[in-house]
Parts: C-alpha cells; sequence; structure tokens
C-alpha cells in the first residue's frame, strides 16, 4: 500500500508501551499501554488533544527516554523497552516543534553535520551530498545563511535535509508547522510531500491539525486525552501525489469530519477539564 | 494619488545603519554636554552651598589640558599616562588570569555534574565574600603593593567569568543537544561544535561584567594600598587636598574604563555575527 | 455546550455602527521612508451584525484592528464610531488580540473586573454581572486561579468576558483563537457564536481561515494583499446556530468559500509575486491554495 | 565543625535529575570538608611538618577561626558593627530604591525623558561607585553621608537598569487594553507598567543590596582609615588587621560576606511574595 521499491527499512512496531513520570503529586502516567505498528515508507499521522502525550511517546521512540514498561523495535532490533539503555542515533532523527538549527552554522554545515559527526563521509564528500540534496529541496541559494537569516519556512525545510542527509530508517516529526500561517503551511506540504516521493522514508508526524493530518498521511493514528493510547485508526485512501485540489473534494471532507467526530469526544474532555494540561 | 511603492532597498539599510551609530555618538556628546552643563551651573555660577566645595570646572579643565599643571598631572605629563598604564596593566593581567582560568572551568561546571557538585558548593560559600574584604588578607599574604592589587582585581572578575560561562552552558537550548545527539555526535564534537559556540555569547556577556567588576575592584585596591594608578590619583587628591586632579583622575577612568568594554564588545560581534539578522542589527 | 442563562446585557438599540472613509496608513521605516499598508480602505459595520474580515496573512489586517481600537492614529482618512470621531482608545470599542493580553499578576476575577474597578463603577449588580457571565464561560471554578495557570481555550473565553463585561459598542476581535489548537479551536468557535447570538452586539471578527468566517460571520470583507483595502463585501445568509458540520453539506457555504478561495488564491499570488524569488514558490502555487 | 563556615553552609545545588538529591548533598559536604581540612592543616604545617607554607602560611586555621567566631558572638562591639553597617546599607539602598524604580519607569515609557536622561547615566556609568568617595567626602557635610551617598550610587544603578528593561518588556498590548478600559495614562504606569516590570525590579534589587555590600566595606576601610566616624564590619576588620589579628579579620570577612547573602536571599523572598503570580521557574 505504501512506499516504493529499496524501502524495505523503516518497520516500527510498538508494543503495549507505557510511561510514567514521577511528580510530586505521584507518578503521573503519559502514555497508557499504546500498541502501534507503522509500514516501511508509510506516513503515519499521530493526531490527538493538545498535552495527552503525543511528544512522550514520538520522545520515546527517538531515544530520548526510557519506557516504564513495554517496547519498541524498528527493522526488529529493539530500541526501547526492558533492559535497552535508550539512545538516539540517527537512524531515527527528530525534526522538532520550536526548531533545532545550529544558530551558528550556515545551513550547509547544519546539514552535513550529521555524516561528519558520525565519520561517515569525509569533508568533501560531505559538501558534494549536502549541496545536492539541498538543491533538490530547492535550497540552493540558502546554503551560506546563518538560521538567523533564514524565514521560517525555509528553515524548517533544512532541517529536514540536515535529517534526510543521514539517510535515516524513520523520520520523527513533532508538530513541526504549528507556528506557520495557512500559506507558509501549505508550502511546506508540498515540499515535503515531494521529498516524499524521491526518496520514501517511514515518517511519524505528530500534529493536532485534522486537515494537516488528511492531507498528508497514508493512516491517521487518533489518541485518546491524557494518558494517550490509540483509539481510532483511519486509512486515507487518496492517491499520490496529493495536491490541494483534493481539498475540496468530498473524500478529503469526508475523512476530516470522520477524524473531527474521533477526536471530538476527547478534546470536550480536555476542554471542560480545563487544567493546564502539562504537555 | 499614486503612492511611492517605498520598498526598503539596500541603501535605505545601510544609511540607517550609520545614522545609527551617528545617533548614539551624538546622544553620549549631549549627555557629557548636559552633566557638565550642571557641574558649571551649580559650582561656577551658582557655588550653592554643597557645591561650592567641589572645585570649579572651568579650574578642572584648565588644569587637565595645561601644559605646566599645577598639580603635575595633565595630559602634557608623563607621569599622568604612567599612572594610567599602571592600571590597565593591573585590569589586563587580573582579567587575562580570570578569563584563563575561569572560562574552562565555567566550561567544566556547565557540562560535568561532577564537577559542579564539587566544586560550586565552594565557589558560592566563598562567593558573597566581596572581593574588597579580601584587601587585609591580600597584604598579608602577598608582600608588596601590586600583586594584592591586581589579586583583588582578578578575584571579582573570576567570580563574573565563571558564572556567567558555567550558567551560559546551562542554558543552551535542550533541543539542540538532543538534535546534536540524534545525528550521532560524540562527546568531543557536542563539547566543540555546540556547547562551545552555544555558550560564546554568555561567555561574552560574563566578559563585560567581568572588566566592570575589575575596575570596581582596582581602584578601590589603589585607594587603600596602592603607590601608582588612577586610584591612587584619586586619594591623593584628597589627602593633600589637591581636588581638581580628583576629578581629572574620576574622568580619566570613565574614560579608559569605557574604552576596554568596548573592546571587549568589538572581539564579541567579530566572533558571533552569526546572531545577525539580514537586516544587521544584534539578534 | 451553550447554555441558555441571563444573557450579558444587550448593547444599547442602534450603538455600534462604525465608517471608516479613505483611510491611509502605512509603517516608518528606519530609512524615513513610509511603508503603505493600508491604502484608500472604505466599508462600514452595522449595528448588531458580525461582520468577519478575511484577507492573505500579512495583509495589514492587525493595523486596521489597531486602528479602529484608537491604538494610533491613521496617516490619512476619517474613522467614526455612532457619529463621534475617533481618537485614541475608550471603552466603547474593546478588542481581544492575537496574543493573550491578561494581566498575569491579577486573578481571573480582578481581571474580569479590571475595566468596572478603572471606571469606578464596580458596584454590587456590576460585580454580579461579572460573576454570571464568568460562570456562564464555565470558569466559576477558578475564579482566584492566575492566567498562567489557565489552559489556553479558558484564557481566551476570560479576555472575552473581560470585555463584555464593559459592554463596548464595538467588539473587535484579531484572529482571537489563531494560537488554539484545531479542536479547542472548533469549540471556541461554536461558544463565540453562541454568546453572539444572545447579545447580537456588533462585532468585528479578524481571521484568515475561510471555515472560521463562514461559521460565525453574517458578513464576510474579503481583504486585498498589502498595501490592503476592502477586495469584496459578501452576505452570508445560513441560518444560525451553524457548525461546522452543517456547512459541509450547505450549498451555498460551498459557495461561498469557492467564491472567497479564488479572491484569497489572486490576492495571494500578487503579493508573493511581488516577493517570490525561488522556483518552489510558483511550484507550490499550481494548486488552488488551503484557506 | 566550624560554627561560623557552616552557617554559610552552601547554597541549594540544583537537584540533579537522575541522581537523588542527596548525591548533590553529599558531594558538596565532602568538598566543604576537604577544603577546611586543608585550611587546617596548611596553617598548623609549621607545627606539624615544620615548614612554612608560602603565601597560604598567612591564613589563620579554621578552627582559630570558629574559636574567635563563638568570642566574638558574645562581644556588643562585634554586633555594633553589624549594625552600624546594616544601617549604612539600608540608607544608601532605600534611597536607590526609591528614586530608581520610578526613573527606571519614566525612562521606559517617556521617550523625550529617555533621550535627555539616558546619555547622562551611559556617561557616568564607567566611574565605579569607590571612585566617588573623595568627591563624596568633600560635598556632603558629614563622612555618614558620604558612605552612604556612594552605597546609593552603588545600588542605584543597577537597580534603575533592572526596573527600566522590566518595564521595557511590558507587552503593550497589556498597556493597550488598560488604556480602552479606562486607565489614564499615569494610572497605568502604576497599575500594569509597574507589576509586570516587578520580577525585573526583585531580581536587580538583590544584585543592587549585593554591591551595596561591597561598596559598604570598601568606604568604610577608605574613609575610615582618615579617622572618620569609626564602626561598620570594615572598620572592624581594619582595626583586626592593624591588631594583626588574622582570625577576627577572617571572621570579619566571613560575617560581610554573610551579611550580603542574607539581605539579597531575605529580598528575593520577599520579592516572591510581591510577584506570587509567577509560576514557580
Amino acid at each position: 500500500m505504501a512506499g516504493g521499491a529499496g524501502a524495505a527499512r523503516g518497520r516500527l512496531v510498538i508494543e503495549n508501551a507505557v510511561k510514567a513520570y514521577d511528580t510530586p503529586a505521584g507518578p503521573a502516567l503519559a502514555v497508557d499501554n499504546c500498541s502501534l505498528s507503522v509500514e516501511p515508507g508509510e506516513i503515519c499521522m499521530i493526531v490527538g488533544p493538545s498535552g495527552c502525550g503525543k511528544t512522550t511517546l514520538l520522545n520515546a521512540v527517538a531515544g530520548f527516554h526510557d519506557l516504564s514498561s513495554g517496547r519498541i523495535a524498528l527493522d526488529g532490533v529493539e530500541i526501547a523497552g526492558e533492559g535497552v539503555q535508550a539512545e538516539p542515533g540517527p537512524d531515527r532523527v527528530v525534526v522538532f516543534q520550536n526548531g533545532a538549527l545550529f544558530p551558528w552554522m550556515t545551513a550547509l554545515d547544519n546539514v552535513m553535520f550529521g555524516p561528519l559527526a558520525q565519520g561517515a563521509l569525509g569533508p568533501a564528500q560531505a559538501r558534494d551530498k549536502a549541496r545536492a540534496m539541498m538543491a533538490d529541496a530547492g535550497l540552493a541559494d540558502a546554503q551560506d545563511m546563518y538560521p538567523a537569516q533564514m524565514s521560517s519556512g525555509i528553515r524548517r525545510r533544512v532541517e529536514i535535509v540536515r535529517a534526510m542527509m543521514n539517510d535515516p530508517a524513520i523520520l520523527l516529526l513533532d508538530e513541526p508547522y504549528r507556528a506557520m500561517d495557512s500559506l507558509t503551511r501549505a508550502m511546506m506540504h508540498e515540499a515535503l510531500l515531494e521529498m516524499h516521493a524521491r526518496r520514501p522514508v517511514t515518517i511519524l508526524f505528530i500534529t493536532h491539525d485534522l486537515e494537516e493530518a488528511v492531507f498528508l498521511g497514508h493512516r491517521i493514528v487518533v489518541m485518546s486525552a491524557r494518558p494517550c493510547r490509540p483509539t481510532l485508526e483511519l486509512d486515507i485512501d487518496m492517491p499520490f501525489p496529493r495536491k490541494y485540489a483534493m481539498t475540496a473534494g468530498d473524500a478529503y471532507r469526508g475523512y476530516v469530519q470522520a477524524a473531527l467526530e474521533a477526536v471530538h469526544v476527547e478534546a470536550v474532555k480536555s476542554f471542560a477539564a480545563g487544567e493546564k494540561e502539562a504537555a | 494619488m499614486a503612492r511611492d511603492k517605498g520598498d526598503p532597498t539596500a541603501f535605505g539599510l545601510a544609511s540607517a545603519r550609520l545614522a545609527g551609530m551617528l545617533r548614539s555618538l551624538g546622544w553620549v556628546a549631549a549627555g557629557l554636554a548636559l552633566a557638565l552643563l550642571f557641574w558649571f551651573l551649580t559650582v561656577d555660577v551658582m557655588a550653592l552651598p554643597r557645591f561650592r566645595n567641589l572645585p570649579r570646572l572651568a579650574e578642572v579643565l584648565s588644569e587637565w589640558a595645561s601644559t605646566q599643571p599645577v598639580y603635575g598631572l595633565s595630559i602634557h605629563t608623563r607621569e599622568y599616562y604612567e599612572h594610567i598604564a599602571h592600571s590597565l596593566a593591573r585590569v589586563l593581567v587580573a582579567f587575562g588570569l580570570a578569563t584563563l582560568l575561569g572560562v574552562p572551568l565555567g566550561l567544566a561546571m556547565g557540562t560535568s555534574r561532577r564537577v559542579r557538585e564539587y566544586v560550586f558548593p565552594l565557589f558560592e560559600i566563598l562567593r558573597p565574600i566581596p572581593p574588597l574584604a579580601w584587601v587585609p588578607l591580600a597584604i598579608l599574604m602577598f608582600r608588596g603593593t601590586e600583586t594584592p592589587i591586581v589579586f583583588l582585581t582578578f578575584l571579582a572578575s573570576f567570580y563574573a567569568t565563571t558564572l556567567n560561562t558555567m550558567l551560559g552552558v546551562q542554558s543552551i537550548d535542550a533541543s539542540l543537544i538532543r538534535a546534536a545527539k540524534c545525528l550521532g555526535a560524540g562527546p568531543w564534537t557536542m563539547f566543540r561544535r555546540i556547547i562551545l559556540p552555544g555558550t560564546l555569547p554568555a561567555i561574552f556577556g560574563g566578559l563585560q561584567l567581568s572588566v566592570g567588576v575589575a575596575w570596581f575592584s582596582l581602584v578601590a585596591a589603589e585607594m587603600v594600598s596602592g603607590e601608582y594608578g588612577l586610584g591612587y590619583i584619586i586619594n591623593t587628591g584628597y589627602s593633600m587636598a589637591t581636588y581638581p586632579t580628583i576629578f581629572i583622575g574620576m574622568f580619566t577612568l570613565g574614560i579608559v574604563g569605557f574604552a576596554t568594554s568596548a573592546a571587549i564588545r568589538g572581539v564579541e560581534r567579530a566572533l558571533t555575527q552569526w546572531r545577525r539578522t539580514s537586516l544587521g542589527e544584534q539578534a | 455546550m451553550v447554555v441558555q442563562q441571563e444573557s450579558p446585557a444587550a448593547p444599547a438599540a442602534g450603538a455600534g455602527r462604525m465608517e471608516v472613509a479613505a483611510l491611509w496608513h502605512g509603517h516608518l521605516l528606519p530609512g524615513g521612508r513610509r511603508f503603505p499598508v493600508i491604502a484608500d480602505c472604505n466599508f462600514a459595520l452595522r449595528p448588531g451584525e458580525l461582520t468577519v474580515m478575511i484577507g492573505p496573512s500579512g495583509c495589514g489586517k492587525s493595523t486596521l484592528a489597531r486602528l479602529l481600537a484608537g491604538y494610533g492614529r491613521p496617516d490619512e482618512g476619517r474613522i467614526r464610531m455612532d457619529g463621534r470621531h475617533v481618537d485614541g482608545p475608550g471603552k466603547d470599542r474593546l478588542m481581544v488580540f492575537q496574543e493573550s493580553a491578561l494581566f498575569p499578576w491579577l486573578t481571573t476575577r480582578d481581571n474580569a473586573e479590571f475595566g468596572l474597578r478603572e471606571r469606578r463603577v464596580l458596584d454590587g449588580p456590576a460585580r454580579s454581572r461579572a460573576a454570571a457571565l464568568l460562570d456562564r464561560v464555565g470558569l466559576g471554578r477558578f475564579l482566584a486561579k492566575y492566567p498562567a495557570a489557565l489552559s489556553g481555550g479558558m484564557q481566551r473565553r476570560l479576555e472575552m468576558v473581560r470585555a463584555l463585561v464593559n459592554d463596548p459598542a464595538l467588539f473587535i476581535l484579531d484572529e482571537p483563537f489563531r494560537g488554539l489548537d484545531a479542536m479547542t479551536r472548533t469549540l471556541m468557535q461554536e461558544h463565540f457564536a453562541g454568546m453572539f447570538e444572545e447579545g447580537r452586539r456588533t462585532a468585528l471578527f479578524i481571521t484568515s481561515d475561510i471555515d472560521e468566517a463562514l461559521l460565525l460571520a453574517d458578513r464576510i470583507l474579503v481583504m486585498t494583499a498589502r498595501p490592503m483595502r476592502v477586495a469584496a463585501d459578501l452576505a452570508v445568509d445560513i441560518p444560525r446556530p451553524r457548525t461546522l458540520a452543517t456547512l459541509f453539506e450547505d450549498e451555498r457555504a460551498n459557495g461561498l468559500r469557492k467564491a472567497i478561495m479564488e479572491m484569497l488564491y489572486a490576492e495571494a499570488a500578487r503579493s508573493f509575486g511581488a516577493r517570490a524569488q525561488s522556483s518552489d514558490l510558483a511550484a507550490a502555487m499550481h494548486g488552488t491554495p488551503r484557506p | 565543625m566550624s560554627g561560623a563556615l557552616s552557617a554559610m553552609g552552601p547554597r541549594r545545588a540544583r537537584p540533579a535529575r537522575r541522581a537523588g538529591p542527596s548525591q548533590a548533598g553529599r558531594r558538596a559536604a565532602t568538598s566543604i570538608a576537604v577544603f577546611l581540612l586543608l585550611g587546617e592543616l596548611i596553617a598548623r604545617a609549621p607545627a606539624l611538618f615544620g615548614v612554612e607554607v608560602p603565601v597560604l602560611g598567612v591564613l589563620p586555621a579554621p578552627s582559630g577561626v570558629v574559636a574567635e567566631a563563638l568570642r566574638e558572638l558574645s562581644d556588643p562591639a562585634y554586633w555594633q558593627s553589624w549594625y552600624l553597617s546594616f544601617l549604612r546599607v539600608a540608607g544608601g539602598f532605600l534611597a536607590a530604591l526609591a528614586l530608581g524604580v520610578p526613573l527606571g519607569l519614566l525612562l521606559a515609557t517617556r521617550r523625550s525623558f529617555r533621550n535627555v536622561v539616558f546619555p547622562v547615566f551611559e556617561v557616568l556609568r564607567p566611574i565605579p561607585p569607590i571612585a566617588w568617595v573623595p568627591a563624596a567626602i568633600i560635598f556632603w557635610p558629614t563622612q555618614e553621608l558620604s558612605i552612604i551617598f556612594v552605597i546609593f550610587l552603588g545600588a542605584f544603578y543597577t537597580i534603575t537598569f533592572s526596573t527600566y528593561h522590566g518595564a521595557r518588556q511590558v507587552d503593550p498590548a497589556l498597556v493597550q487594553s488598560a488604556r480602552s478600559m479606562g486607565s489614564g495614562q499615569w494610572r497605568v504606569l502604576w497599575r500594569v507598567v509597574l507589576p509586570a516590570a516587578m520580577p525585573g525590579i526583585v531580581t536587580g534589587a538583590a544584585i543592587g543590596m549585593g554591591i551595596t555590600w561591597e561598596v559598604v566595606v570598601a568606604a568604610e576601610l577608605i574613609s575610615g582609615g582618615s579617622g572618620g566616624s569609626g564602626g561598620g564590619l570594615g572598620h572592624f576588620m581594619w582595626d583586626a588587621y592593624l591588631a594583626n589579628n588574622h582570625e577576627r579579620i577572617v571572621v570579619a570577612m566571613i560575617s560581610i560576606g554573610l551579611a550580603g547573602y542574607l539581605s539579597s536571599t531575605l529580598l528575593r523572598r520577599a520579592g516572591r511574595l510581591l510577584a506570587p503570580w509567577q509560576p514557580l521557574k
């Protein structure tokens, strides 16, 4: 159903993952018995009310913290669970919500950072590959810019090229386009889909914007209010490459409506609760 | 009624920055003029009750600029520049030492929790003791007058530099560290290409503070036990009742202090252009 | 979700007529030249009507809102409110900003009563009216809490109560739900529509989201890109109360959505055309842009 | 073992994330113990090892310092010097607060005022407060007033600028909302700008307080040196130096440090009361 040739890598399996934080008021459950599997090359959208623990789940996949119980495997290799030391790695790169380009490096140095740090490529090879990938993504003229001089759209696309430079098995995106206005966001979606068409990497994408989820995803996983666990999985059977004309179509509207109903129950619960949710 | 497009052109921006600089110099000159005017009015002209004990502005300026100064100190006398050289040398030695010791210690305390948990408590016990409270011990510990002064100046700088460097490391955005880890950065790469450049702005913040504090302690130390230097001039100006030299000393101190801070700001601008957005002002 | 209780006192009949005539305004550049934001803008707001203003982002809607609220004088042109020339801020025109403008050091109750206390009209009935309104929007249990402890949705509702308690003739909202996550935004839109329905107080709602406009508006003003002026004035005769679900099937709504999208696309292309640099901008524009 | 020093106990080290806070506490205790032990050994080196440690040999043994501290605690003259220094600091500090906060607010909100006053500040800033002592002695009638003036200068600059920066960061929307809801131009300064700037003011005040204790010592040393009105911890220390009582010098140093630390901490605590609305960072 998803992913082109040579995309054997990037199969993610999460089995009843649980994560609890110890807070002064006793253990607070963030992720509760969450099971989910993502096929190679698939764009899987994680949707749920804000503060329900989606980011905690993504951080567990990324290896920033351990799980309280359950396990996570990437291409058969266990990356989180009992007796596994959580360790981030270039096979699963995160793109953060508020961006994490190194402000003191130019775009090109940022993109080359991964392979150079791992010693996977020599300086010359890294430079050529980085230039090629940035040209592919239409960022040729941003190479010598510092992050402070870039627009938010360009900054975000450089960050994705920096991640793809490491040829990751899975790309982890945490609400990357949240702060952007609708027009820039539209361009970001097109750029992401073009990149995915060229290089079908598995993508785990967190968002609370249902329209973004339906437009980008092969599949949507709707999470419950805190502590988060999948309550609905929705396959988006719309052809790729996706164009904005589809957003006026009935299929698209139908999926948004279905997702809205599924999420509505959870949102009302957290809306009424009103307490400031800890993310 | 056509309205011009008025898009900002490159020329517009360059002239804006130039105007900015001129304007700030203009303001400093205005400030100086206002302060001197206030002095002139209250002392020379109206000789108000308390103010008339102070030397008249005209007297101080003429003394400062004259070729044969009454009290032996003016911009034409060698001795004036010797005092400046003494003070400047002491500050640069103390400040240099504080930077050489403080930055590495600050970086170590910032990156390694073990170092921080052993060293920081001692640091925090000794820091509240003002550098100038060390005057008696400094005189006892180091024979002569030169070393105690440098030691006191060093102490003040050292605290400021170390603390700011440590806080700088701790203020680096956590997602930058995590991003670097994702991209496979080992400990040495993390330090050299993430921690060090990320802490640079805070280090310079610390240096700016530290040079200010250095002058603060230097003057006091010189006034208590010095034989040369601007603090010494100011103090003897009082004890020998040669009042104009007090103010000459204070003005010179202000100018030299301002120059050292400006020098550090210049070095900072050179090393951190990445902070400037395309419009040229500091991000 | 919307409970019929004692409605906030309806504004004085016929209040809230605002006329904007030949308005010009621009930002002063460091080089001394003026960068035009609003050019020859003319429109009127009719009492008791919810007018929604929509336009490409960054076209100057917020600048216009600030001028209507009196936070700055326009370069040229006239703004009149109920016949009087607008000159500076006043309680007859209150505004909710994009970012929260609650006083972080005041509790929920003190924030709500701020205007009444400042104008020294905080007597028994006024205090109970404020308390009733707070209860109606679900903040009854949070009177002693500080804004930092409230969620995004609750902060927005408190800001609306803080304005409405002062009984303004014109209520201005500048993309108030933009910072909220999608779910909370939907609920807040339906909540606001309900509250408007009760008092029918003249309101100007600014947004860049077409669905939000269709859900709320009696009338939609579509604005051009910078320098901004009114491109179209569309009446929205869809019965209330409306929900996002009913709007999907409604023919008039889809017709309006298509028309507005075309206009916004034309305006966005014009503004991007002026600033388009790299090739990908053109590539991204071949489909009709999402609202 | 050393009463005076442990009273100075380490500031609460930041709780370590992974290991429990106890580990941080343990490490702090060990490093302090080692520091004191070394001090003891160096001081007793001549007696124990027959060798005179160069520079550091002059320092008194911690145990001696503790003994001296205990003796001082019962001596009213010691507390008298605390009291006098505290009075001078309080005088200078309160004056700095009373003048600095309003000036900071005005600088932040009135452009024309800022254009006139700001440059004067910039010109005078590089001259350290201690450099003003002789000029202050000439200007003010009494010794006491000149010391207080210099203390005032020490804190005034920091308080004014932290108020200024605090007030500059006020979200304009808050001011505009207040004006719309009926607050007059001056009332907004009092009802909106001041509370919003409060956190900045409290930090500035705490730093200013730290500076005043540094200045009071130097001012007392310099002015006291020439037969001034006497009293205060600065004099207490200088007299100990003249009497070559090394232990008392260290007790004086610790007392000055303690005074600065306690007053800054008290100020920060009071600040938290003044701004309870802040989420605890």
